[in-house]
C-alpha cells in the first residue's frame, strides 16, 4: 500500500529542484521496519531521488537545514510532531525558505 | 514615551473622517493611533509604504532607521523616493543607524516595531531586543516575487528566534541585489506590515493565534496563512530561563555582515 | 499605440537592474512592461499606490483618468497626494474624465485597463467598454476593512456582467464616504492590481483560472482565494450573442450617479 | 438527520448579522418533501430566522439580490448548481457583498 503526499517549496527552495514548486510524491505507507511513514523518510526520499547537487541546502545532519520552515497542512511542524509526524495520504507539506531581503 | 493626548484636534477629526465611521476604528481607535509610537527600520522597499501609510494613518509619532544610500538599481522599489534624490544618504530622513550598542536606547522609546531590514544579523538583532524591551515586532521580507510577514513577540506567538534558534547558513542566504525583487512585492507586504502594525495599535489583532503569511506573487493563489508554534518554553531569549538577556555581536552569530551590500557603511 | 522598443536603454538595464535578474521577468519581460500601456481608472486610495507601482516597474505608458477632488476627508488613503495639494483638482494629472461618449476613444488606445474607481456605474461603463475594445480589466475595489479585486475579460474568465447581469439596489450600494475605509485597505489591493497588470503584461498571468481575491483586513486570516465561473456564453455583453454592442446609459441603469459623491462634477 | 453548515457573512453582508461573520447553521439533511437540503433552502431559513429587517437586502424574489456572490467551498456557486445545489454536512457558503470602493 502506498500514500501521495503533496509537497510544495516555497520562498527559493524550488530553485534546488528545478524551478518545479508542486510535486506529488508517492511514499509506502510503511517504511522498511514495518514503522509508518514519517516525514523524516520524506525527507530523505527526497534528497536521495530528486536532488543531484547542493543537498546540504536542503538537509543538514537529520532534518532539514536551519532556515526552512515545515508546514504540514497549513500548520507549522512543530505543533505537530515534527520530523517524527506520520504521514497520512493526501497530506500537504510546505518546504519553505525563509526570506530576509526588504 | 511622547506626550499622550486624550481627545482628537478637530483637524484631525476632518481629516481621519474615513476612518473615524469605522466600527473597528472609531474615536477610540483613532485616539490609541495618535499615542502610539512605531519604529521603522528600514527605509528600503518595504519601509517606503509601511512609512507612508502608517503617517496617513494618524500614528501619532514614526521613528525611521536605515544606512543604505538611495541607489538607482533599487529605485523601483523605493517608490518613497523620487529620482533626484539619487546617492543621498536615506539616513538623511532618518535618526540613525541601529546596532548593538544603541539598539537599547532606541528600541524601549516605541510602542511597536516593524522590521523592513534586509538582512539575517538585523533581524536577529530587533528580535532580541524586541524581547528583552517587551515590544511587538511587525516582520516583513521580501525576494523575487515571493514575501513573507509574522507578527513576532506578541500576544503569546513566537519570537523570531523560536521559529529560527540556529542562523542559515550564508550561502542559503539571498539577498534582493543577487536575487532581484519585483518592486511591487516588498509594496505588498509593506502596505500588509503597516495594517498590522495599525491593527495592534488599536487591538484588532489580540485575538489572533500566531501566523505566518506567505505571499507566493507568481502563483495563482498568492496568498496563505500558516498557523505557527506559540512561544517556545526553551526559547534562549523569550523562554522561560532566558540566556540571552542583553544584546550580542550579530554578525558574528550569522558569520555574515548586517547588510546585503559589499561594503556595509556600518556594522553592527 | 505609442512607439514600440526592441531594446532597453542602458538606463533602463541599470536602473531595473533587480527585476531584470528575475527568473520570471528578465530582459523579455522588462520589455514587455516597457511596451506596454495602461489606464488607470481612478486616482485615489487604489489609483495612487497603482501609479506608484506601475511607474516605478517602468510600464511604458500609463494613462490616470479621475475626476474627483483632493478632499481633506480622503486624504489618509492618497498617499499620491501630499497635504499641500488639498482642494487641488486631481484631474490635473489626469488625461480626462471618462463617459460613454469618450471612453471608446480612450480605452482602445491602451493595452491593459485597471479599474479604480469608487461607483457602479463607471464599474458597467468600464466592463462594457473593455470587452467591446478587447482589452483585460484589472478591477480592485475598498471599503470599510475589507477589499477585493478580480480581472474581468481576461483568459476565457468572465466579464463584470457575467457575474453581475442586473446591479445592485442603490440602497445596498455603501461608498467610502459613508462606509468609511482603512487607507492602507485600498493601498493593500492598489498593490495587489499594479502586480496583476504585470503579471499580464509579461505573460505570467495567463495560465490562472479565473478567480476572485476576497480581503479581510479585520479577520486573522486576511486573504481568500475563490474560484469564479467563466464567461458566460448568455452575457449580454461578451455573451455568443451580445445585445450590447456600444455603450449605454449608466447612471440609468444603475438608477445612481456616477460618483460616491452628492454632486458629481460629471455624469455619464 | 441533521447536518451543519458553516455560512460567511462578508462585503459589509455582515452588519446585516450583528456585525457577525461566522455561523454554523444547523440544517436538516432532508426538507419537509423528503429532498435533499438544498442551498435554497438555506437562504430561505437564514431569512426566516435569523433576520429580523432589512430582508430585502438580502433576498429578492427567490434568490440573493443582485450584487451578492455566493461560495461554495471556495467556488462560485454558478460552477455548482447554484440556489439548487444540495447541501453536504461541513460545507463553507460565503455570502459577499460585492464592494465598489476605491
Ligand atoms: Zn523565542
Ligand atoms: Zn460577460
Amino acid at each position: 500500500m502506498s500514500i501521495n503526499v503533496k509537497v510544495e517549496f516555497s520562498g527559493g527552495m524550488e530553485l534546488l529542484f528545478d524551478n518545479v514548486r508542486h510535486h506529488t510524491i508517492e511514499q509506502p505507507a510503511k517504511s522498511s521496519d514495518n514503522q509508518p511513514t514519517t516525514l523524516k523518510d520524506l525527507i530523505f526520499y527526497i534528497r536521495d531521488n530528486m536532488m543531484t547537487e547542493k543537498k546540504e541546502l536542503f538537509v543538514d545532519k537529520d532534518t532539514v537545514r536551519p532556515g526552512i520552515l515545515v508546514l504540514i497542512n497549513n500548520v507549522d511542524w512543530e505543533l505537530c510532531d515534527e520530523i517524527d509526524y506520520q504521514l497520512e495520504d493526501n497530506d500537504e507539506i510546505v518546504f519553505i525558505s525563509t526570506l530576509h531581503g526588504g | 514615551p511622547f506626550p499622550s493626548e486624550d481627545r482628537l484636534s478637530n483637524a484631525e477629526i476632518r481629516r481621519f473622517g474615513r476612518q473615524l465611521i469605522l466600527p473597528d476604528v472609531g474615536m477610540g481607535g483613532q485616539l490609541k493611533l495618535r499615542n502610539t509610537s512605531m519604529l521603522v527600520v528600514g527605509a528600503g522597499g518595504l519601509g517606503s509604504p509601511i512609512c507612508l501609510y502608517l503617517g496617513g494613518a494618524g500614528v501619532g509619532r514614526i521613528g525611521i532607521i536605515d544606512h543604505d544610500e538611495v541607489d538607482v538599481s533599487n529605485l523601483h522599489r523605493q517608490v518613497i523616493h523620487d529620482e533626484s534624490r539619487v546617492g543621498i544618504n536615506k539616513a538623511h530622513s532618518a535618526a540613525e543607524s541601529i546596532r548593538s550598542s544603541n539598539a537599547m536606547d532606541i528600541i524601549p522609546k516605541y510602542d511597536i516595531v516593524l522590521d523592513a531590514t534586509d538582512n539575517v544579523a538585523t533581524r536577529y538583532l530587533l528580535n532580541d531586543a524586541c524581547v528583552i524591551a517587551g515590544k511587538p515586532l511587525v516582520s516583513g521580507s521580501a525576494l523575487r516575487m515571493d514575501g513573507q510577514l509574522t507578527t513576532y513577540n506578541y500576544n503569546g506567538g513566537p519570537c523570531y528566534r523560536c521559529l529560527h534558534p540556529t542562523p542559515p547558513p550564508a550561502e542559503t542566504v539571498t539577498n534582493c541585489s543577487d536575487g532581484g525583487v519585483l518592486g511591487v512585492i516588498p509594496g505588498i507586504i509593506g502596505c500588509i506590515q503597516a495594517l498590522q502594525a495599525i491593527k495592534i495599535s488599536i487591538g484588532l489583532a489580540a485575538q489572533e493565534p500566531p501566523s505566518l503569511l506567505i505571499f507566493s506573487g507568481a502563483q495563482p493563489t498568492m496568498f496563505r496563512t500558516m498557523k505557527l508554534r506559540p512561544r517556545k518554553k526553551d526559547c534562549v531569549v523569550c523562554g522561560e530561563n532566558p540566556s540571552i538577556t542583553q544584546l550580542i555581536d550579530y554578525v558574528q552569530f550569522c558569520g555574515r555582515g548586517a547588510t546585503d551590500k559589499e561594503a556595509p557603511l556600518h556594522v553592527l
